[in-house]
């Protein structure tokens, strides 16, 4: 156990199952269908051993694994693993094997290419939060975008060709940038060193204090990768195009996990590396932060399409994220994380209970829906749950996550908070409006039209949801439990900030 | 972990409705007509419980003056920012217990026949467990933020119990309307908790054992340090205040409390009068620490709520449905005690709370029972000449009305005359005179709702008027109980006077606020100006009844005079109608806020399809044009592309013949 | 005149002008090849110069002209070769209408 | 005289071989006709064996990882330095032979059915290979000439390989007019350095122009050589505003030519750019360098926007290949533009052979692909051919997507890693060449809009009613797993460093000899 | 008769009279290749250019290198040339489509080229050149041949001219219709095998 590289394993695991997917005959729909889940839950579990034998208290990257690869450049494998890591790494491989099965009835085409896509796109989405190479890092950001072009593009719905290409062009306009920043970074410091020796190592990079000039470009690429992703207002309008065409569980490992791959690459590597930019910039992020936050949640608030109005929701909360972490206090950074973490299972929720309504009616559209507390009063019953979740009520994770935003917005600046506060109005303004109008009222002539095809949530649904609904509360009641993971990399980042001094404090 | 019997009863009051609410949650449907089994017996040991406590806490003064404080896990451990599951029991949240498990429980039993017809009201005991868990949370949390989560989730039970109903549109817009207006609050709430968090760096109220000070503890001491300035103090405040204006439903967020009436009955009296519209007048009494130091904020307070009292009580009286004539009334009565609060009459403002929350339970369930003899009708103007046919009701509505309306020596005379009198003696002179004006109101509109529902000829539905009849034992039982304080209360905890039982009580909780206000404790004088304005509050109640009578009857010894009323209403009509239409405020949120900001999201919406998006679009279709133009140079004639390398040639060899060097 | 290396050079200069502006102008293909081939005597003319002038280079000079020609001889073949091919199936050896293949 | 010592034996063993081999398979052809079969394995076995002579051969003056079993630092000298086979020759030799490998076996699938003979086809590869590998070693200009010619003729008939086809000649006769007339510029220009540098030999050209390289003003007789040289240069490595004859001759060859054309005229033009303008004219690169960025730019830039438009597979892998071109040229920019001596100045000659290695395959690949759609005569070459591809043949429709990928430059596939090394070499050099990495990657952004378009159609389109089956024949498929291994696993450890310190040698020898 | 040192009034050496009228003659003849309405008169014409260039070649003292301008050259490529002219000569094309239409901005390219490559060589001080011409030493260039540079170029030329050939051979060879029963020959049958008189594979246009 102790000598396993289980770092490896984790990343890895699902690669080799769709290798062994890609071998089983198409017609075999059950076997591959299972196979994709076998592998899911398997590298869940992996992932839950990460958990046991990690260490909140140890100030440094545990289960590391180092192996040189392209000597020439100082490229390396190497893994490591942190509380940020281990959080964004679990609720990967747990959405992951919802995502896998709640595709087992809508999806009934290609199931094999399907589940392979799937699985390769677990293997990039742990291996960025994994990855301790800049190198490495990059290869496996963009390894997450060839599955998710495909989910999009080939499962998706009727303008799916648009919202991928859209998707993947945007994504790599950053990610590109990204990469000339990364080799930036690596030349300076093999001209200042002499030597390609741990110029991609991220801890070697982060203590080595680059010029300010350098950091104030180096950060516009990383910063527009992580902010495309994320998505920050301006850069966000790829999402809703996204959401409403990818299909259900592509929606909910995109909202899920993707777009936290943003966050985490702010905090993990644009802000670390380059803390004086990141300073420098911060008071326009925080603008940003704030525009989105308002910004989203007021353009969902008159969203026609169920999952258009999640996707700006997660505009809106996102945005929450990016704030948290720009203004460089405890509460805010811990905030962010939790709302990272928070969103993830909430929003993959909702996108999943969407994803159930549209099984039925083949329809998003809010106009059409109403009075499905009568007639589903299962899945009404767990959509209001998981709205409550999402407007931020208390005892439900996503509340602990902005309240600690609000709180270091609050200590940045009031007004930044008051800003950022109406996101509590508005949240609640657009979730209530969308929930009244599919759940209460009359059953709609539309949804009366179908008949007995309305039925309630089965068993593969309810068994998607529940461990969400779980999570979401036990991170809410007990969010000491994602608090304390977070410790290290909270001091690590506002020590590489310079802890305690707020970046443009008015 | 090791918890005193006390505390494990504290967190067992919590533990068992939220049980109950769980329980009832998952299994409810399959219990089909008893779903009441699990959740009232739950709730009825949680009143035992919390009588315990009470009894612990007032009488046997187990918990001493600082009260009972412990902590229970650490919530949120988010470095400096640690919050935990702390809770506070002292004499104020002792008296809050009593009225909040004790409707509570009697709405419990109440709603076991009232909503025995419903389908679905395994659903309406869940959510009323819900509520008791938050609305108990709400009073027993030590912490700012643990009472601002129980405060939402209060704010939840409402949204669920108004929505009840969910197939009826109304139901459905008034749920969330209240969910909004209180968000509204709660946004200037949350930013008034992290003003405190910001300044001293902890939410607890007070010091809890094994942490350090609370809150209210430091921030004087900020102040008078210097840390913060006075301008700051009043922020705070004000913005805490917020939270209560919402959740009390203080003008301008009152317009959610009138709509949540469709709610069902039970959950009117419970909700919307008895316990969770107290939850702010609570929090600023249990804040008046922080408001004693913040004067003009407590100004502002005293302004609001005496606004709201007769704005409401305008509007009261002219509404034709039953519940909405005491919706406004409640709105009225929380004036009240919010201007008792900004006077700086805690006591006072507490005490009505208390009374009033007996009394306005009874007229809630009363109400419940009439809308109940008349299947469902709530219109008064479809009703009268009840009296006889439900007596029960009748008899226990009766005394409500008399209690509410300030006539001695029913409970809310006492506690109505104390805030009149303490805002007189603490030199709010205007507070004074508008509540003594209100109070005239308040009898008016009371005995005309009993006029037109009780006396006079019958107008209820002929096809209803047979099966007219009293309510069961479970319902009728609750309004006969729940007379018995309504009469009783006043005289028990506050006679005599300024130095009752809940005074002394109270004065422990009040005391540190009083001494920054240099308020002190005076003996009451009958025969002094303390009786004079008692005799001015008895007899303004008594004009405001006597008026009403004098329209729309009383028992058998007055019969209405419609004609009448029918002049008044034309020789007023403009104010008539302002009041029926509730001066417009719905109309004017439909246009801020429906209209005119749903045309401000789709501009937004259009800018984002069309700009920000466009942009993107836009680069990519000039993009994709640019390449198709150049494209032209391909034009598959060899001389062309001769011609273009010779060309390409000429510049090479000029640049370099012309440029190099 | 004869004895300087620039009238070589010049005159090399102006028939490799002839011939691209040939080239350019020309329609037909077979037109185009003998521009190309004035072009290359203009080139073979140059290095005769250069190693009538210089003696180090008269040697290679000479050989290089020699291969030159052997190249343009390849080139020739090659090329008739495609004009040859390409009139069969087109009928015309006006490559201006070769235009199938365009944008 | 002559003396045929060892080195010289050694230095022209693989041309010399490949000429044979091109021999050999005419004459099997006339003694035993029409084994088309035979001929194809008789060329990949030769081509492979010669490679494992060339291995064999060396040199790879590498300190670490020796592969060549006969090391020889600084390589052998033919002929006293006519030739020479140093790191880079060698290294240029087995890119070539393996693009000569891979055409051969690419190509039966597609002419077979068509009815073109093979022996001919691999002849005139073998020959143009001959062509390529003397270039790349090439000391003497004269030689450079003929071994650009040789490389070149062949390439104008195989153009038209495919006789009876309009557009196949069409694209042969634009290609042949176009080349000769760019082939007499270039020896123009050649003639006038020869004529100022009094000398043919490379060593001593750079020799006998380095006192000029340093005067203020550059004499006006060289300079116009220069410039006839970079077009026709240019010309060679089809960049823009030289490119015109790249498209129509890419899309009326036979699929299997494009493929080789695409990438094998592209790698020795790139080796005639190294071993003139880096070795004979290095002294001179302030001149050239600002030229070199120009055309990058020019390159990247057209080349990839008129490919949005394109709606013909081998048409768009043109003008893709006109914009990889330009991000080679960056390599070359940042040679240019590093200070002499400075380690930025190899990194740029490395990045360009990495490029030119990785491009090579994936772009091979993507070419075998197309070919093994138009296995039966009459299917065009539209992009809607694609249709359905990913459920059609599901192997190859991965195969072109992982091409697909490469060449747009997503890792791990062997297209980022060229990209990365080139990035990398030009952010090494900074300045304007910082800017040129911006362009480069926004550039690789814009080409990622038309090669999904193809994917587009392979995996979100249904295939066309009554689409017929696609075979592929065994020479294709292995040439494919060939391509396709290179280009997925080209990060692998051994396979990377080896080629790293390969390019990284090659480029030191180059760096040595300017 | 003893021909004058230099030419009477003039005073200039033979030498440049003739290198004056063979040049001019190359020149105008060059002109009548690239302007003649007749392609097959330009074909001559472009034979009397090569002549007077082999002339010029000779005036410069490089006999062998005039022998192979005349054997080459005249001998072999023009004929080659006119061979083709003659296959590929349709019912003449109308006269004014000699040039296409931008004929003239390939004049002013052609010309301003010209003129830059005339002014770069004129202002260009040629190192290493002698003042007199030389002559070619036929020996010199026999020892030359044997060198190891022209060993490798010649064979280099030995294998472009064969492969020039096999691939010319096959593109100009005329085939019988689309059918893959042809591919039964060897490249020697197709080499030899009589033309098919009745069918023209025509293009199979796309």
């Amino acid at each position: 156990m102790e000598n396993l590289p289980l770092l490896s394993i984790v990343i890895f695991l699902p690669l080799v199952g769709a290798l062994a997917i890609a071998f089983i005959p198409r017609e075999r729909l059950a076997l591959i269908r299972g196979a994709a889940l076998v592998t899911a839950l398997a590298t869940f579990v992996v992932s839950l051993f990460l958990l046991l034998g990690f260490d909140a208290n140890v100030a440094d990257f545990q289960m590391r694994e180092e192996m040189e690869w392209i000597p020439a450049f100082g490229i390396e494998y190497k893994l490591g693993l942190d509380g940020m890591s281990l959080a964004l790494v679990v609720l990967t491989t747990t959405l992951t094997w919802i995502a896998i099965l709640a595709s087992f009835g809508p999806i009934v085409d290609r199931v094999k290419e399907y589940m392979i896509s799937f699985l390769v796109l677990e293997v990039g989405m742990i291996g960025v939060f994994l990855a301790l190479d800049m190198f490495l890092f990059y290869i496996f950001w963009e390894i997450v975008l060839v599955p998710m072009y495909l989910i999009i593009g080939i499962w998706g719905g009727s303008n799916r060709i648009y919202a991928t290409i859209k998707f993947v062009l945007y994504t790599l306009v950053g990610s590109l940038l990204m990469l000339v920043a990364i080799l930036g970074l690596a030349f300076n410091y093999q001209a200042a060193t002499g030597s390609w020796a741990g110029a991609f190592d991220y801890e070697t990079l982060r203590a080595f204090g680059f010029d300010p000039t350098l950091q104030f470009f180096a950060f516009i690429g990383f910063f527009l990768t992580f902010a495309i992703k994320i998505p920050m207002f301006p850069f966000h309008t790829w999402l809703p195009d996204a959401h409403v065409e990818a299909p259900t569980a592509g929606s909910v490992i995109l909202a899920g996990i993707l777009l936290k791959l943003g966050g985490y690459g702010l905090i993990r590597f644009a802000v670390p590396l380059m803390p004086d930019a990141a300073q420098a910039w911060a008071p326009l992020i925080i603008v940003l932060s704030l525009i989105g936050i308002v910004y989203g949640a007021i353009v969902a608030l008159v969203q026609p399409d169920l999952k258009k109005l999640v996707a700006y929701s997660s505009v809106s909360h996102m945005g929450f994220v990016t704030l948290g972490i720009f203004i460089f206090t405890e509460q805010g950074l811990l905030g962010a994380l939790t709302v990272m973490i928070a969103h993830g299972l909430i929003t993959g929720g909702l996108f999943l209970l969407v994803g159930v309504i549209y099984e039925r009616t083949h329809d998003r559209t809010i106009a059409k829906m109403g009075g499905l507390a009568a007639t589903m009063p299962v899945y009404a019953a767990v959509l209001g749950f998981f709205v409550m979740a999402s407007l931020s009520l208390p005892g439900l994770a996503n509340f602990v996550g902005e309240i600690l935003v609000l709180v270091g917005a609050f200590e940045y600046w009031p007004p930044v908070a008051a800003v950022a506060g109406l996101a509590m109005m508005l949240s609640a303004a657009y979730l209530l409006w969308m929930f009244q109008r599919v759940i209460f009222g009359e059953v709609s002539d539309f949804l009366r039209g179908l008949g007995h095809h309305l039925r309630d949530m089965d068993r593969n649904e309810a068994l998607t949801l529940a461990p969400l609904v779980v999570l979401t509360v036990a991170f809410g009641l007990f969010p000491g439990l994602l608090l304390n993971l977070f410790g290290v990399p909270v001091n690590d980042f506002l020590a590489s900030v310079g802890a305690g001094t707020l970046a443009g404090r008015p | 972990m090791q918890l005193t019997v006390d505390q494990l009863l504290v967190v067992a009051m919590l533990a068992l409705p939220l049980l109950g609410f769980v329980v009832t949650g998952l299994i409810g449907r399959r219990l089909y007509a008893r779903a009441w089994i699990i959740a009232v017996p739950i709730i009825i040991v949680t009143w035992l419980i919390g009588m315990f406590i009470v009894y612990q806490a007032l009488f046997a003064g187990a918990y001493g003056a600082e009260g009972l404080r412990f902590t229970l896990y650490e919530w949120i451990p988010a470095g400096d920012f640690s919050i935990s599951f702390n809770f506070l029991v002292d004499n104020l949240t002792a008296v809050l217990l009593i009225v909040v498990t004790t409707v509570g429980m009697l709405v419990h039993v109440y709603s076991i026949g009232y909503m025995a017809h419903e389908p679905g009201r395994w659903r309406f005991f869940a959510y009323l467990n819900l509520f008791m868990f938050s609305m108990l949370l709400l009073v027993l949390a030590g912490n700012f933020l643990l009472l601002f989560a129980a405060w939402e989730l209060v704010g939840l039970s409402s949204f669920l119990l108004i929505g009840y109903w969910y197939n009826r549109r109304t139901a459905a817009l008034a749920a969330k309307k209240a969910f909004l207006v209180n968000r509204v609050g709660d946004f200037g709430f949350a930013l008034g908790i992290f003003a405190v968090w910001t300044t001293v760096g902890t939410l607890n109220f007070v010091e809890m054992p094994g942490f350090g000070p609370g809150a209210f503890e430091l921030l004087p001491g900020q102040l008078q340090a210097g840390a913060i300035d006075p301008w700051m103090m009043n922020g705070i405040a004000l913005l805490l205040f917020m939270g209560a204006m919402g959740k009390s439903a203080q003008f301008p967020l009152h317009v959610w409390l009138p709509d949540a009436m469709e709610g069902p009955t039970p959950v009117s009296a419970l909700i919307h009068a008895a316990t969770m519209v107290n939850a702010g007048v609570y929090f600023v009494a249990r804040s008046s620490n922080l408001f004693a130091h913040a004067p003009e904020a407590m100004v502002i307070v005293a302004a609001i709520g005496i606004f709201t009292a007769i704005l409401a009580a305008s509007i009261a009286f002219t509404q034709r449905d039953i519940k909405r004539v005491l919706a406004y009334s409640t709105l009225s009565q929380l004036g009240y005690m919010f201007a008792a609060l900004g006077v700086g009459a805690f006591t006072a403002a507490i005490f009505h709370l208390l009374t009033h929350g007996f009394f306005k339970g009874l007229l809630f369930l009363g109400s419940g029972s009439v809308i109940h003899a008349v299947q469902g009708e709530q219109d008064m103007n479809r009703m009268g000449g009840l009296a006889r046919r439900i007596p029960i009701t009748h008899a226990t509505m009766l005394i409500g009305s008399i209690a509410i309306a300030g006539i001695p020596p029913l409970a809310g005379f006492w506690s109505k005359d104390e805030i009149l009198a303490e805002a007189f003696l603490l030199h709010f002179e205007w507070v004074w005179a508008i509540g003594v004006v209100v109070a005239v109101m308040t009898g008016f509109y009371m005995f005309r709702l009993m006029g037109k529902t009780f006396y006079g000829p019958s107008r209820v539905d002929p096809a209803v008027e047979p099966h007219v009849h009293e309510s069961p034992w479970s319902m009728a039982g609750p309004l006969v109980i729940l007379a018995v304080p309504s009469v009783l209360l006043g005289l028990a905890i506050g006679f005599p006077p300024l130095d009752g039982a809940l005074h002394h009580w109270l004065e422990p909780v009040f005391h540190d606020a009083l001494e920054t206000l240099d308020i002190h404790h005076h003996e009451f004088q009958l025969f002094g100006l303390d009786g004079l304005l008692m005799l001015v509050g008895a007899t303004a109640g008594a004009l405001g009844v006597a008026g009403a009578v004098w329209l729309f009857g009383l028992l058998r010894v007055r019969s209405p005079q419609e004609q009448r009323v029918e002049r008044l209403t034309e020789r007023a009509r403009p104010l008539y109608r302002a009041s029926y239409n509730r001066w417009w405020f719905d109309e004017l949120n439909d246009l801020i806020f429906v209209r005119i900001g749903s045309l401000f999201a789709r501009a937004l919406w259009w800018i984002d399809v069309r700009i920000v998006d466009g942009t993107v679009n836009g680069i990519a279709a000039v993009t994709q044009r640019t390449g198709t133009g150049i494209r032209q140079i391909q034009t598959g004639r060899v001389q062309n592309y001769a011609l273009g390398i010779a060309a390409g040639l000429l510049v090479i060899a000029i640049s370099y013949l012309f440029l190099a060097r | 005149m004869s004895q300087s290396l620039e009238a070589y050079l010049v005159l090399s200069a102006l028939l490799f002008g002839i011939g691209t502006f040939g080239f350019l102008a020309r329609r037909n293909a077979i037109a185009m090849l003998m521009s190309i081939e004035l072009m290359l005597n203009a080139v073979n003319l140059a290095v005769i110069a250069f190693g009538a002038f210089t003696p180090a280079l008269a040697g290679h000079a000479a050989l290089i002209a020699l291969l030159v020609m052997a190249v343009a001889a390849a080139e020739a073949t090659v090329g008739l070769a495609i004009v040859i091919a390409i009139y069969r199936n087109r009928r015309t050896p006006l490559v201006d209408e070769y235009a199938s293949m365009r944008e | 005289m002559i003396v045929f010592d060892q080195a010289t034996l050694l230095a022209f063993t693989p041309p010399v071989l490949v000429a044979l081999l091109a021999l050999v398979l005419v004459v099997v052809d006339i003694a035993r006709p029409a084994r088309d079969r035979a001929l194809t394995l008789i060329g990949a076995v030769g081509i492979a064996a010669i490679m494992a002579i060339t291995v064999v051969i060396g040199p790879f003056g590498l300190a670490e990882a020796q592969v060549g079993l006969i090391p020889q630092a600084g390589g052998y000298e033919a002929f006293g330095g006519v030739y020479v086979r140093d790191a880079l020759t060698a290294f240029l030799d087995l890119l070539l032979l393996s693009i000569a490998l891979l055409t051969i076996l690419f190509g039966p699938d597609y002419l077979r059915p068509r009815g073109l003979p093979t022996a001919e086809f691999a002849a005139m590869l073998l020959f143009a290979i001959c062509g390529a590998m003397l270039l790349g070693g090439a000391r003497d200009l004269v030689l450079l000439f003929l071994a650009l010619e040789l490389l070149v003729l062949p390439g104008y008939l195989l153009a038209g390989y495919a006789k009876r086809d309009g557009l196949a000649t069409e694209g042969a006769i634009k290609y042949f007019l176009l080349g000769s007339f760019s082939s007499a510029i270039f020896l123009f220009g050649l003639v006038l350095v020869f004529g100022f540098a009094g000398t043919t030999r490379i060593p001593e050209v750079a020799q006998s122009l380095l006192g000029v390289s340093e005067l203020a003003a550059l004499p006006a007789g060289l300079l116009m050589g220069i410039a006839l040289l970079t077009t026709g240069a240019a010309f060679k490595i089809a960049a823009v505003p030289f490119h015109y004859w790249t498209p129509d001759a890419y899309q009326g060859s036979p699929t299997p030519v494009t493929g080789y054309l695409s990438v094998g005229p592209k790698v020795a033009a790139f080796a005639l750019l190294l071993r003139l303008f880096v070795e004979a004219l290095g002294g001179f690169k302030e001149d050239w360098t600002p030229f070199v960025m120009v055309l990058a730019v020019l390159t990247m830039s057209v080349g990839n926007l008129i490919a949005l438009s394109q709606d013909n597979i081998k048409r768009l892998l043109a003008y893709s290949s006109i914009a990889h071109t330009g991000y080679i040229l960056v390599g070359l920019a940042a040679f240019g533009a590093a200070t002499v001596g400075s380690p930025a100045e190899q990194a740029g000659l490395e990045a360009l052979l990495f490029y030119a290695f990785a491009y090579a395959f994936m772009n091979l690949g993507a070419f075998a692909v197309v070919g093994a759609l138009q296995r039966r005569p009459g299917v065009t070459s539209q992009i809607a051919t694609f249709a359905g591809l990913g459920r059609r043949a599901p192997l190859l429709g991965v195969l072109m997507f992982l091409f697909l990928l490469s060449l747009t430059g997503i890792p791990p596939f062997a297209g980022f890693w060229a990209k990365w090394y080139v990035i990398q070499a030009a952010l090494q050099v900074g300045g304007w060449l910082n800017v040129l990495a911006v362009i480069t990657v926004v550039n690789a952004m814009v080409s990622a809009f038309y090669y999904l378009r193809v994917a587009v159609y392979m995996y979100m389109r249904d295939p066309a009613e009554g689409a017929p089956p696609i075979e592929v024949g065994t020479a294709t498929r292995i040439g494919l797993a060939i391509s396709a291994a290179v280009t997925l696993f080209i990060w692998l450890p051994p396979l990377a460093t080896t080629l790293i310190d390969i390019t990284r040698e090659a480029a030191a020898v180059l760096i040595a000899g300017s | 008769m003893a021909i004058p040192q230099e030419i009477p009034l003039l005073g200039w050496a033979w030498d440049d009279l003739i290198f004056l009228l063979l040049g001019g003659l190359m020149l105008a003849a060059a002109l009548f290749v690239v302007i003649g309405r007749d392609i097959i008169r330009s074909g001559l014409a472009m034979i009397v250019a090569f002549a007077a260039l082999a002339g010029i070649y000779v005036l410069a003292g490089a006999v062998i290198v005039a022998a192979a301008q005349v054997l080459i050259y005249i001998g072999a490529i023009s004929v080659l040339i006119l061979f083709a002219i003659m296959l590929t000569q349709t019912k003449a094309g109308p006269a004014s489509l000699v040039f296409h239409r931008q004929a003239w901005v390939g004049f002013v390219t052609a010309a301003v080229l010209a003129l830059l490559i005339i002014a770069a060589i004129i202002n260009t001080q040629w190192p290493g050149r002698e003042a007199e011409r030389v002559a070619f030493s036929t020996i010199e260039v026999a020892q030359l041949l044997f060198g190891p540079l022209y060993v490798v170029s010649l064979q280099v030329i030995g294998v472009m001219l064969t492969a020039a050939v096999i691939g010319g051979v096959f593109l100009a060879k005329r085939e019988d219709a689309h059918d893959p029963g042809d591919r039964a020959g060897s490249s020697l049958d197709r080499l030899t095998r009589p033309p098919a008189a009745a069918s023209e594979p025509g293009g199979s246009r796309q």
